[in-house]
């Protein structure tokens, strides 16, 4: 059983953290395990068994199939160059004492254990069992925003946790609904996905309605939707930079992949027309909200993190429109989103170890000669940032583009607006990035000198490697991988 | 097949190009340089030989490069429009790379300048590629490949206090540029389904993607009002760059405006009024804000501007005669807009690669703090003088073959439109006449004050000559301006186009004879004594450069008549002994130029922004309360959705 | 067996306990005061479902009766007890833009909204009629109450209350519909208790210094060793 | 390129190199009569040139050779402007010789390469000069181009050759709209001339002086040449001025007989010109510089209404 691999992968890697001592066992456990992981999805991708279906006993509860291979091959990627990343990165921490060496236990076992609790939603059939998984993610990930020593920290994670959860818990109300249209429906009711998909047809559009509107707002609130979307920009901030990767690359993907399950099943209803507008109105105003609140920041990990909000709203939208090729793109734009956010993520977290920027959410950074300091980050933040603003060459450009022309046929005006809003996010984002890096202290004897802040390679290669890759994912297309996407979008029924 | 053959190995070259810079980014040596800027001259070379041979044989080539998804190809067809586009770019990046071999080995930055090699062979090499998409997929994606490299170009000297400003100026225009070309491709695509240049019909919706593309171009191409990031980020770039971007950047803009035109829309009347105001407000407002430029590159920048109004000028004139009924005049006035836009690369490029000579010589921009270097750099001043006579667009050289084309089209005009219409077209023809006089004025105050009289400055006194190839690449761009103008005619005929140019070549013949017979004359007869003395100061022992006339006081009589459009800003502020104001104890006052489009537009948009997006971020107050709170009216929001609208 | 109608309208009493008890959390001040209202309001699920077991025989709401008895009635009120008393905080007097007066007002606009809102959601269906319907509103009338007092208070460990009383209401509403798988109802209340836990826990960092925290967090062995504050 | 066109170039330059120091006295002979003087010879100007020939040339050491060209561009730009404009003998246009707009930008040339070399010396005077030239070129170029785009539509041409030739064909009978475009041609040429009210040409005040502060650091043989270049230029307006209005005479065929009659209609037909010019002269004050703009403008309007006129009619 494939899914027993993966368990025993979890248990292991949890047990070796538990007995191991140093912070480098601790690192290589978690580097290890993201790699068996990988591994093994790549293993199940190669061996073209999937759907894989009733993975545990009578009561079908587990089940893999493309997208949820899908997500959780991005998330295994993410996990394992964040790991890499991490080993330096939490040195750094150790050093400058903003993390206690007796928190790294408990900061690598909740790092392995997200990694797997993410797999396993993205691996469940049964959307109450996703949703037990996805609101573990969010105690998990809010003890990794937590674990640095400072207040403001604990404060973000409070914050998560509260939104997150209370918004959880009316999807969970969402749930029961479901569950009572199932029943009411077909005898005996229940919530696995895959059955609900063959039923949905029948689902009375009202009740439906209503189901998806409660469930939204749960998944809403783990993806950053406005409006509540408030508790990402604080924790992003406030979470060491190798956890902001994962919040922003993977997290975040957890409420879409949440949203696009229930949105495929409403799709299959008469209520889509309805959940559309819906999702398009979220869809914009988060977009809105999020390219307007770039504009004035100072602060980069918030840009970042207002960002990755637009882009959410962006990938809302792409759901809304429901034609194949929206959707397509969508699912393509969660690829190339989690890459450049990861890179831009990992940049800035280099940047924020050069110049000790303060966690507060509020306070300004205070960045200068940053080529001279930190090349690669500083490049980076470039290629990222014209990653993310949809330069070409990119994948965020083609999934831009697309999602654009297929809501042409929506709404003109939507469309007009979502270009003005882009445009207001990019040139945020670029404003920002220009400011800071030209500033140039002069050389002299009164410049307060400023260390250079010797990065470690393994710093440094995942943001090549993901640079790279959002390259190759931008310009180079293979049958399979749009066939994967397109087995994807058949298995949603779009 | 040696069509293919030719853009193969031009594509080929220029990746060569690209790559050993950056795969050498950090050894800081001269030969990796080199041998990336011989890249692009290959590369030029073997692209302009391509588009020759389309432009005299007329067989295009159509060839898919890269088919990364279906229904969407990274194609290229040549046809002839896009060889004289193609031409432009090989003629004036060769001449450029040739400049840039020396310039850059002059200018700071250790290895980043291997950086700049890449980009600039990117740039030229993502220029090309647009002009060549062959559909408005291709074309979007070379088209932000283009503004991206600019963009990271015009950053070069990211530390000088200018490039901040350039820098966000040209970010956000250059977005702006791709929101409305972007909607407008989109629109298009909607419209009919693919991404080919297909003829769209007559719709609501063609006309939006007009408008929209119209915008995108127009900001580009830096036509007023969208033109404000030209002056700033052509002072800030290297030189070689501010070359290609005014030279060759702006024609892709112009040529995508085209391309469009005349491949997908079907024109209406006033889309020509349109295009035809904007170019006329353009080239009036450019060259009038040039004349009072005393920063070299932002004057070139802003005759930048005046001469893509030109452009637009000769294109909506070929709209309004073609949706008129007009096709022998529409051409004239097409060919002369074309023609234009090679000449104006021409001697654009060749002005900002002298006048870079001129910066790197003296050590400023300030054209007040110039002079006398006709004695110091000759021949740099000999290919700046060319470039002005053929800016100034003054016979025999190409600026006037191409402005009498829309000349000629608007003497013409007058015979077929309705009355009220050839008003408005007198009107404009006006104002164009006025256009070419203002920017001979504007480059006799330019050479005037550069070159001549006496030095302003130490270190323009100790300018010296620049190298050979910073001189090479200009004077290959001088001659082709000669060139393109004395054969005018000519060449028109050798392409197999009857326009109705006059024969330069003769005037230049009978220019030369009547010198020379008039030198002979002389020779014989006049007294060949010379004497070389001191200029007359009407007494005074020895003159100063203070008593120079400057270029601030050349301007100032059209500063004076102009003043309406220049819009003088007078800040008096006194200071009184006592509470009545009656005795006054000091003041200052103070008149400044006001720069109209940023006080009145640019700026109040940015603060309006700004201040909203202020107010908007406090929506994200720190407070999980207000968190809650807002969570609490989002489900009841959504509660009152279900029940009572859904 | 006992009369189906009795056990319906027993139901409907106990429906008004909750709300009452809901009510009490969101007006009263003394903390101890309302762990205890919690408690009770949990207790009031306990018997709910045992009395709808009585009525519809699975086995499952027996086991959902003992489950929330164990975690909400005894280990949760608890443990917040015990937090409360090592944090000292015995009150919690400071409003978030509503007023204790305010809010009860608003909650009762809220269970009439609830109702007419859901009844135009289930007009046509054959839940209109149900328990379930009922179990809808008073379940999410308890969750939007809770949420008040979330928003509503200060300190962090109110919060937490009103999350739990949220949670209360998910619970009542789940009752309802009893087919829910029993493994998921038990993961739930997993769930729940460790994030209530982890929310304590880091309420506590909120409420107190950091020092006397990190000193907190070595004393319940969630670190190993304490370092001083950089 | 024909031999009767040859013999145009020849003859033409001839001509207008022979008759332009002439009308040049004319005026001042004319403006010192109304003056109630008597004036100087009617030859003086050609004794100017002879003389100025015959002296050394003084450069500046600051010039360049901008300075040493200026005069032979600004004569030869002329002169090949004064074949765009047959004097006496019509012959058919080659290669675009006799384009309207052309002949605009020759005139333009020579300015371009006087302004240069008004500030070439580095003299103040020099410069303002210049400045002014330019300044004031530049707002009288809409109107030129306005009143040439009338005579191309009135003539239906681009070539004053082909003007000439339909003015001569359709004898001495003007259209009232040739001679309100007359109005505007004899505006512009006071402007271009530099002509009281625009400009002063016989004074050296700093204050006035606009095209003498230009060539004011010329010399000898240099200086001779920019006299006769503007007295050439001068005569080449006036020759467009006539022979649009009154035609008669001018040689459509190369005889001897009729070439003859046309260089003794011309003189006569300019001498008239010239006169007027003068009295036009002394009946007007030099104006303020800062005012011509709305004397240009009076113009602009003026080529306007005509041409609306004749559009509307």
């Amino acid at each position: 059983m494939i899914l027993a691999a993966f368990i025993v992968t979890a248990l292991a890697a949890l047990g070796l953290i538990a007995v191991s001592r140093t912070h480098r066992q601790m690192n290589s456990i978690c580097i290890g395990e993201a790699a068996v992981f990988l591994g093994l999805e790549i293993w199940l991708l190669l061996s073209g068994q999937i759907p894989v279906l009733s993975l545990v006993l009578g009561n079908q509860y587990f089940f893999i199939d493309h997208l949820g291979l899908y997500e959780a091959l991005i998330a295994s990627i993410i996990f394992l160059l964040a790991a890499i990343y991490a080993r330096g990165y939490v040195d750094n921490l150790l050093e400058s004492r903003e993390l206690g060496r007796g928190s790294l236990k408990l900061f690598y076992v909740a790092w392995a254990f997200l990694l797997a609790l993410i797999v396993f939603a993205f691996f469940s059939d049964n959307l109450a069992l996703f949703w037990i998984f996805t609101e573990l993610t969010t105690v998990v990930s809010a003890i990794l925003i937590a674990i640095l020593y400072a207040r403001d920290n604990i404060d973000a994670a409070i914050k998560y946790i509260f939104i997150a959860s209370v918004s959880m818990l009316f999807s969970f109300v969402g749930l029961i609904f479901l569950f009572q249209i199932s029943r009411s429906t077909f005898d005996p009711g229940t919530l696995n996905w895959t059955v609900l998909m063959q039923q949905a047809p029948a689902f009375p559009a009202g009740m439906m309605l209503a189901a998806f509107a409660l469930l939204f707002i749960g998944f809403a609130a783990k993806s950053g939707i406005f409006p509540f979307h408030t508790w990402l920009p604080e924790a992003h901030v406030r979470a060491p930079s190798a956890v902001s990767a994962l919040l922003s690359g993977v997290l975040l993907n957890v409420g879409i992949y949440g949203i696009i399950r229930i949105f495929a099943l409403v799709h299959r209803t008469t209520a889509v027309s309805t959940v559309s507008i819906l999702l398009l109105v979220f869809g914009l105003l988060t977009v809105g909200i999020a390219a307007i609140s770039m504009l004035p920041q100072k602060k980069l990990k918030k840009l970042i993190a207002f960002s990755s909000i637009e882009n959410m709203g962006l990938i809302l939208v792409g759901l809304a429109i429901a034609t194949p090729v929206a959707i397509f793109w969508t699912l393509f734009h969660v690829m190339a989103h989690s890459f450049t956010k990861a890179g831009l993520f990992f940049s800035a977290g280099i940047l924020h170890r050069q110049y000790h920027s303060p966690l507060s959410a509020d306070a300004v950074d205070d960045m200068h000669d940053v080529f001279r300091f930190q090349p690669v980050a500083a490049w980076g933040i470039i290629l990222g940032g014209l990653a993310i603003i949809g330069m070409p060459l990119f994948p965020v450009f083609l999934s831009k583009l697309f999602i654009l022309t297929q809501l042409f046929t929506v709404s003109l005006p939507a469309l007009v607006l979502l270009l003005v809003l882009l445009f207001i996010a990019a040139a945020s984002f670029g404003y920002y990035v220009i400011s800071t890096f030209t500033q140039v202290s002069q050389p002299g004897p009164d410049a307060h000198d400023i260390v250079a802040y010797k990065t470690p390679a393994g710093m440094q290669w995942p943001i090549i490697i993901l640079i790279v890759m959002i390259f190759i994912l931008g310009t180079v297309f293979t049958s399979g991988e749009t066939g994967f996407l397109n087995t994807i979008v058949a298995e949603l029924m779009f | 097949m040696i069509q293919e053959t030719l853009f193969v190995i031009a594509l080929l070259v220029f990746v060569a190009g690209i790559l050993i810079p950056l795969a050498t980014a950090s050894r800081d040596q001269r030969i990796f340089r080199i041998v990336s800027h011989g890249c692009t001259v290959i590369g030029s070379a073997a692209l302009g030989i391509l588009a020759l041979l389309v432009l005299l044989t007329g067989d295009g080539l159509s060839w898919t490069l890269y088919q990364p998804l279906p229904g969407c190809s990274l194609s290229v067809t040549i046809d002839r429009l896009a060889a004289f586009f193609l031409l432009l770019i090989a003629a004036v990046s060769a001449c450029v790379a040739l400049y840039t071999a020396e310039y850059v080995e002059h200018l700071e930055g250790g290895s980043r300048r291997n950086l700049l090699c890449a980009c600039t062979n990117l740039f030229i090499l993502a220029m090309a590629l647009v002009v060549v998409s062959a559909n408005t997929f291709a074309f979007l994606i070379f088209w932000e490949l283009m503004a991206g490299c600019s963009f990271l170009l015009v950053m070069y000297d990211y530390a000088g206090p200018e490039t901040r400003k350039a820098g966000i100026f040209y970010f956000v225009m250059t977005q702006l540029s791709t929101l409305f070309v972007l909607l407008g491709i989109v629109l298009l695509y909607g419209q009919t389904g693919s991404f080919a240049f297909t003829r769209t019909g007559v719709s609501l919706i063609a006309t939006l993607a007009f408008i929209a593309l119209l915008i995108g171009f127009s900001i580009k191409a830096g036509i007023i009002p969208f033109h404000k990031w030209l002056p700033y980020a052509h002072p800030a770039s290297p030189t070689p760059i501010s070359a290609l971007m005014s030279g060759v950047m702006l024609k892709i803009a112009v040529y995508g405006l085209l391309r469009f035109l005349l491949d997908v829309f079907s024109p209406d009347l006033w889309w020509g009024i349109l295009i035809l105001i904007l170019g006329i407000v353009s080239a009036v407002l450019g060259i009038i804000y040039a004349l009072k430029e005393y920063d070299i590159k932002a004057m070139l920048a802003y005759s930048s501007i005046e001469n893509t109004g030109i452009i637009f000028t000769g294109i909506g004139l070929y709209v309004i005669f073609a949706s008129s009924g007009q096709p022998v005049i529409a051409t004239i006035s097409l060919l002369g807009a074309l023609f234009h836009a090679l000449n104006h690369a021409m001697f654009k490029s060749l002005l900002f690669l002298t006048a870079g000579s001129v910066v790197h010589a003296t050590h400023t921009r300030d054209i007040e703090h110039m002079g006398g270097l006709v004695h110091r750099m000759p021949c740099t001043s000999a290919l700046f003088f060319v470039g002005a006579l053929a800016i100034a667009a003054l016979p025999p050289l190409n600026g006037f073959a191409s402005e009498i084309l829309i000349f000629i089209s608007f003497f013409s005009s007058v015979a077929v439109a309705d009355p009220l219409f050839k008003v408005f077209l007198f009107l404009c023809l006006g104002l164009f006449a006025l256009t070419s006089a203002l920017s001979a004025a504007c480059f006799v105050k330019a050479f005037g004050s550069i070159f001549l009289a006496l030095p302003r400055s130490p270190e323009s006194s100790r300018a010296q000559e620049v190298p050979f190839l910073m001189l090479l690449g200009p004077a290959l761009l001088a001659s082709a301006c000669i060139v393109l103008g004395l054969f005018a005619a000519q060449l028109f005929l050798l392409v197999g186009l009857s326009v109705p140019i006059p024969d330069m070549f003769l005037v230049g013949l009978l220019l030369l004879a009547m010198a020379f017979l008039t030198f002979a004359v002389l020779y014989f007869t006049a007294s060949r004594e010379v004497r070389v003395t001191g200029t007359w100061g009407c007494g005074t022992p020895s003159l100063k450069p203070a008593m120079e006339y400057s270029g601030h006081g050349f301007s100032e009589p059209i500063e004076i008549i102009f003043s309406t459009v220049y819009r003088t800003e007078m800040k008096n502020e006194r200071k009184f002994f006592d509470a009545k104001n009656c005795i006054f104890a000091e003041g200052t006052a103070d008149i400044r130029l006001m720069k109209i489009f940023e006080e009145y537009l640019y700026l109040p948009v940015a603060r309006f922004s700004y201040l909203a997006a202020t107010k908007i971020s406090r929506f994200q107050n720190g407070c999980l309360d207000t968190y809650l709170l807002y969570v609490f009216c989002a489900v009841i929001a959504i509660i009152v959705y279900l029940g009572w609208l859904a | 067996m006992i009369d189906p109608a009795l056990i319906q309208s027993v139901i409907r009493v106990l429906f008004a306990v909750v709300i009452i008890t809901a009510a009490y959390i969101i007006s009263t001040r003394n903390l101890s005061t309302l762990v205890s209202a919690y408690a009770f309001q949990s207790l009031t699920l306990v018997f709910m479902a045992l009395a709808l077991w009585s009525l519809e025989d699975a086995p499952i709401l027996l086991a959902i009766a003992i489950i929330t008895f164990i975690s909400k009635v005894l280990i949760i009120p608890y443990f917040i007890t015990t937090i409360q008393e090592r944090i000292r905080i015995k009150r919690d007097i400071e409003f978030h833009f509503l007023s204790p007066t305010t809010s009860l007002l608003l909650s009762m606009g809220l269970i009439l909204f609830i109702y007419i809102a859901l009844s135009n959601i289930l007009k046509d269906t054959a839940a209109r009629e149900s328990l379930f319907f009922f179990g809808a509103v008073i379940g999410l009338s308890l969750m939007l109450m809770g949420m008040m007092v979330t928003f509503s208070r200060k300190r962090a460990i109110t919060k937490v209350l009103g999350y739990l009383s949220m949670e209360n209401g998910v619970l009542l509403f789940g009752m309802f519909v009893t087919e829910l798988p029993f493994i998921i109802e038990f993961l739930i209340v997993i769930d729940l208790i460790i994030l209530v836990m982890l929310t304590t826990i880091l309420s506590v960092g909120l409420d107190s210094t950091l020092e006397e925290y990190h000193d907190r967090l070595h004393r319940f062995h969630l670190v190993e060793d304490t370092e001083e504050g950089s | 390129m024909s031999l009767s066109f040859i013999i145009y170039l020849v003859i033409n330059t001839l001509v207008v190199l022979a008759i332009a120091p002439l009308f040049v006295s004319i005026i001042k002979k004319v403006k010192a009569w109304t003056q109630g003087r008597q004036g100087p010879s009617l030859f003086q100007t050609y004794f100017n040139l002879a003389k100025l020939v015959k002296k050394e040339t003084i450069y500046s050491a600051h010039s360049s050779w901008i300075m040493r060209i200026t005069p032979l561009v600004s004569i030869a730009a002329i002169l090949v402007a004064a074949l765009f404009v047959p004097l006496v003998f019509v012959p058919e246009p080659v290669g675009g010789i006799g384009n309207i707009i052309l002949l605009l930008y020759l005139l333009a040339l020579a300015k371009f390469f006087m302004a240069l070399a008004g500030l070439d010396a580095g003299s103040s005077f020099g410069g303002m000069g210049s400045s002014r030239e330019m300044s004031i070129s530049a707002i009288i170029e809409p109107t030129t181009i306005i009143v040439f785009a009338a005579l191309a539509f009135v003539f239906k041409t681009l070539n004053v050759f082909t003007m000439f030739s339909a003015s001569v064909a359709s004898g001495t009978t003007s259209t009232p709209t040739l001679i309100l475009l007359a109005i505007s041609l004899f505006i512009i040429l006071i402007v271009e001339t530099s002509r009281i009210p625009v400009d002063n040409p016989e004074t050296h005040l700093e204050l006035t002086m606009i095209h003498e502060g230009m060539i004011l650091e010329q010399s000898g043989p240099n200086l001779a040449l920019m006299e006769l270049s503007s007295a050439v230029k001068l005569t080449l307006l006036m020759a467009l001025l006539i022979n649009l209005i009154v035609p008669f005479g001018l040689s459509t065929t190369l005889t001897l007989g009729a070439l003859v009659l046309a260089i003794v209609l011309f003189a006569l037909k300019g001498t008239i010109l010239a006169g007027i010019i003068g009295l036009f002269e002394s009946s007007m004050a030099k104006m303020r510089f800062f005012r011509l703009p709305s004397l240009f403008a009076m113009a602009f309007f003026f080529s306007t209404l005509i041409i609306i006129i004749e559009v509307f009619a």
